[in-house]
């Protein structure tokens, strides 16, 4: 089934996922250190596991088109551009962090990136991606949004609302549905009645498919193919990526409702060394080449914890500021 | 100066907007074809076309967050709700993502969309249909909330809302639809946010109260000048967020007595809030303490005769007045 | 395609089931008049040309089981056995209304009639059935509880709540759609983007059918095919009946939004004078026992207009009462 | 008596009144098998089945709803809000039906039900899950409001809330579920609803609190007395609705001084409310003006350090008292 590699993408585009999914990686293994240390506080939720989503959807987008996602998502502003420091810093809480402290891991943002933000309300960035499409839409841009968002998120009124209207004003919106099975600690069929994630797309008459979320390479070019649907379109798409969290639902969950067996067979996909082999097989990469790229992203991570450390904690004046243009 | 109806001056104000500005749109539930429930958006469609008055579906949450993502996109939504009691279904994308966003995303973002939505009592629609929010939306940080009372204040502040950069919730009383009223015909007229305005001069007492109540706050005052001589002041507060407090408290320490007038529910309603400001600014001249008139805490019921006991009315306000005039220090 | 009437109900049923839609449409046209006195006030949404679904409907089902609806509700309160004075008695908001002049039109209420309410909220009903349903089952009653909604409902966040949860949870719960077209002025392929409402249960496996909404012995059977599955397997079931309002969405309403043409068409399909040629026809009954019926269905409603004037308002002191127990 | 967390108290509650009535059921996201995401539900699905300890989907306006529906036929439901945030999607069926349906229907249905949420800031959480919307719960008639402040009071109100006839909104506060206290043991035990607590007698001034704010005002109130020699009277409301005014007014007509504490937002928080009733009934005793200590009118920033500038805390209602004991009359 696997098809070459090279007949996807260039050798320099293909090593270039394979650093952003490490990048990713290293930095969520980092943030659980620094929350242990108590560096980081509030909720953290790591992307472990799913690198393949975030990594290879934002490849197979325009630099443009906007994203959104749920807080699940340093990975996704890593992938998109955000810079290390800057996205730890925020965690930290610290001035220099992407959104000044305020927003913290769940509400990353960069106006910059056309990053716009994670959510922390399940379900809540739906309508405001169906919106930031009806803008591109209105002035005509070439432009469409991603929106990100979870299995746990599809029972969400706001889901229904959303799918309904993006296809009756014909908006361009790639749904991405990342189904890692759970929502915190419920099975998607024990809250789905309907637990085939992208079949509920039916009611709406929204084309949908689902993709192996733990490889980056299909997920390319599944969303590729979609994101010029809805470009040609001007109509949404959904996707369905199947995929898996390595780790609990946040720090606070010991995610005991998993089988040890469940969570083997899951591991033994994980996307990043299966994605390695393949690198390594079709003489993309070397071994060497790849332990290089895990180098400097540890250093990267490192450095991004060291710039957070030493960054000041904001004014407390700050408190009025950002509230109101 | 025209003399116009407040649905009219609304009217006006959206039409002046969308003619000066491509990046205003309009939508809602019935707000094209149909031309709105309460005929705000009359002619809009003929006008603008179907790209920028658009019908929604009955989908309370995604029009307000559909508006939200549009303005963070660059456009000027002016999103209706058909009632202020549906805004129940959108408090989520209200409370949580329009008054939000800016300041979590660290200032990253603007929000210049305005959330129309008529609301109020006094038609008998019972329970469900006859809430007053005002205190809902006043009690949430990031949101800007105004409510006016008058034909030209409705023009004025609807074009403050829709050229304001925040996010705006913009009330309008279903019972003043039909009041007429002098509006200047300047398409440049707007009303500041955060004025409150002084419909009446008077010395022996302060009435504070907004919108609707302001209205019937100006006819008690009339009556009670003429049936017992007392001296209203009647100020209106235009805008509950910002509020302009300073008005209001300068009238009451002149006044030395007050009273605060709010159609929505007295627990914990906004009326608490301006009276406690009142009452902590003007403690060494307050003369009596102030007194409230409020909505009655119960759902509303249907009956005609049942609903006017529980909504300030002209008569309430008066008592109230009366009451505070004779309290003796 | 129609089926003798005979072969479905006893003469005596099928009397009733004219009775019953006469007795509707009295009422409403009744009500019109009160409104136009200003003896009813606030919103008056009336029901005239959608008779034979409440009738049809309400007849197939149980005495026990529970009855939801919105705010267009006069008719299925009458059907299901309401005094046609305590409803009048309501819209005058007089003390001897059914919900004691508190509720007026939208909600209507009858505990002892196990019908459990109208409600103003679009959509707002369909999570309280399945409430009613799974106290139901959870009782082991052999009991199912049906739910009366609008098509304008079905873009509701509730809507797709209410489906999911009734799916998951195997609640007795019967959904029926009145699809009469529009949504205020607003028709349904411009609100929905599956303009074919009851389609939109493939997205919880919830089995679906439409019915033609003017012919109450179509809904009668569908409707009774439907309670019977939905009680034997515990799970829901959906119906979508197509009909149509005779006036406008409200009193407030003058339904320019729709073409004379389209008005005949329907008018052509006027459930009552069809119904009445069917019963001829088939010997059921004569002109006679017709007009003896539409005569006490005219006195009936006369007797509700006397009985609502004369009664006395609610007294002051009942506005601090039935709030808490 | 046993020590016990609130948490556990709260535990206990359920667990004490599922043995008891059959017709309690509880649900939630995440309360069966995970046992409640701050772990209240405990225990409870291994002791007493699928049928009556449910998860559900994340669907919270349907939560709701589902469990007025199961209380009108005559259960008597426990419905966790995985936090009071989350209530925000849920206002429609709270506002809209739970609070209205006994009403609207002329007291033909009752609804013996209970939400549950916890809520309250104060774990960088950040603006979308860090709100204290009690100001919201008491502006609407026809639910009842608890918000215990001790593990004692935990269990007892959670009780009674299960048992009252009438629909009731259960707040918990986040921070205080490690909170350890002395439990009645009794089964029988419960707390009555409209009755505050004076968690500390004082003849000074008197602090208005309620749940967390009561704890922090009692931490005040002590080192007050241990370093300035003020003798503070501390009130903890207990239920907002139905609310123990006469308490509380009574305290400040005999202190002559009053402090009230919210945790929630200042504008048209329930704050000004209760300072306003103080300042009507203890208008000639009173020495001062109320002080109120609110939170901050700002969505919530995630950063601790501008965090803990928004809620109110112990040295900032200890400033309150100090500044009320000094304003002279
Ligand atoms: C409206 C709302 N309800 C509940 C929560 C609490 N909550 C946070 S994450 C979560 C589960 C979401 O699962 P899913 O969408 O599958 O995303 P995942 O965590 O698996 O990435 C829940 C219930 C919330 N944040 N928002
Ligand atoms: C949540 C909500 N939004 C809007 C309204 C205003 N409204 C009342 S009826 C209606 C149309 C409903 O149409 P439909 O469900 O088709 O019922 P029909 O009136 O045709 O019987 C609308 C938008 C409402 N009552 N509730
Ligand atoms: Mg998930
Ligand atoms: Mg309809």
């Amino acid at each position: 089934m696997e098809a070459r590699l090279r007949a996807v993408l260039p050798d320099h585009d293909l090593v270039r996922l394979y650093e952003q999914m490490v990048l990713s990686r290293e930095f969520e293994e980092s943030c659980a250190e620094q929350y242990a240390k108590g560096h980081i506080t509030g909720f953290l939720h790591l992307y472990s596991g799913q690198e393949a989503v975030a990594a290879g959807a934002t490849a197979a987008l325009h630099k443009d088109d906007y994203i959104l996602s749920a807080y699940r998502e340093h990975a996704q502003a890593l992938v998109r551009g955000a810079e290390p420091k800057r996205v730890m810093s925020e965690l930290f809480g610290k001035a220099t962090g992407m959104c000044k402290g305020k927003g913290g891991s769940m509400h990353l943002f960069s106006a910059e990136l056309n990053f716009m933000g994670g959510y922390a309300i399940v379900g809540g960035q739906l309508p405001i991606a169906c919106g930031l499409a009806f803008s591109s839409r209105y002035r005509q841009e070439d432009r469409i949004t991603a929106c990100f968002f979870g299995d746990g998120a599809v029972n969400q009124g706001t889901f229904h609302e959303s799918l309904n209207w993006a296809r009756l004003w014909e908006l361009p919106v790639l749904f991405i549905c990342e189904n890692n099975f759970y929502g915190i600690g419920t099975e998607v069929h024990r809250s789905s009645a309907l637990p085939t994630v992208h079949k509920r797309t039916c009611g709406y008459d929204i084309p949908s498919e689902k993709v192996d979320g733990m490889d980056v390479l299909a997920v390319f070019k599944a969303v590729k193919y979609a994101a010029e649907k809805v470009r040609e379109s001007g109509r949404p798409y959904f996707i369905e990526a199947l995929t898996y969290r390595f780790r609990g639902h946040s720090m606070a969950d010991p995610a005991k409702y998993r089988s040890a067996a469940e969570h083997e067979v899951w591991k033994a996909r994980d996307p990043i060394p299966n994605y390695a082999r393949r690198l390594l097989a079709e003489g993309i990469a070397t071994e060497a080449q790849l332990a290089a790229i895990r180098d400097r992203c540890v250093a990267l991570v490192a450095e991004a914890v060291s710039f957070a450390e030493a960054s000041p904690w904001p004014a407390a004046d700050e408190v009025w500021e950002d509230i109101y243009v | 100066m025209s003399e116009m109806t407040y649905r009219d001056a609304l009217n006006l104000a959206l039409r002046e907007e969308l003619r000066r500005d491509p990046s205003v749109v309009v939508w809602g539930e019935d707000v094209a074809l149909y031309e709105g429930s309460f005929k705000v958006t009359r002619g809009l469609l003929a006008e603008f076309g179907e790209e920028r008055i658009r019908d929604t579906p009955i989908s309370e949450n995604t029009i307000v967050g559909v508006a939200i993502g549009a303005a963070m996109g660059g456009l000027r939504p002016v999103a209706e709700l058909m009632t202020v009691n549906f805004a129940l279904l959108a408090m989520d994308q209200i409370v949580n993502h329009m008054a939000k966003i800016r300041s979590m995303f660290g200032g990253q973002a603007s929000l210049p969309l305005v959330v129309r939505m008529p609301g109020g009592g006094g038609s008998q629609l019972a329970a469900q249909h006859s809430q007053s929010l005002e205190s809902y939306f006043m009690h949430c940080p990031g949101i800007r909330v105004a409510y006016p009372a008058t034909p030209a204040d409705a023009k004025g502040l609807l074009k403050t809302a829709i050229r304001d950069p925040n996010p705006v919730i913009f009330l309008e009383h279903e019972l003043l639809y039909n009041s007429k009223g002098e509006v200047p015909d300047d398409p440049e007229f707007t009303v500041p946010f955060g004025r409150a305005g002084i419909l009446r001069a008077g010395t022996d007492v302060t009435i504070v109260a907004y919108a609707r109540m302001a209205v019937l706050a100006l006819q008690a005052a009339e009556a009670l000048e003429k049936e017992a001589g007392i001296s209203c002041e009647v100020v209106d507060l235009r805008t509950l967020n910002p509020l302009d407090a300073e008005t209001f408290v300068a009238s009451a320490r002149k006044t030395g007595r007050a009273v605060v007038v709010e159609e929505c529910w007295r627990s914990a309603g906004l009326g608490g809030d301006l009276a406690h400001r009142i009452h902590e600014a003007c403690f060494d001249s307050l003369r009596a303490p102030v007194r409230r008139v409020a909505g009655l805490d119960v759902p509303m019921p249907y009956s005609r005769e049942l609903e006017k006991l529980c909504i300030p009315q002209v008569e309430s306000i008066a008592v109230a007045v009366r009451d505070v005039m004779t309290a003796s220090v």
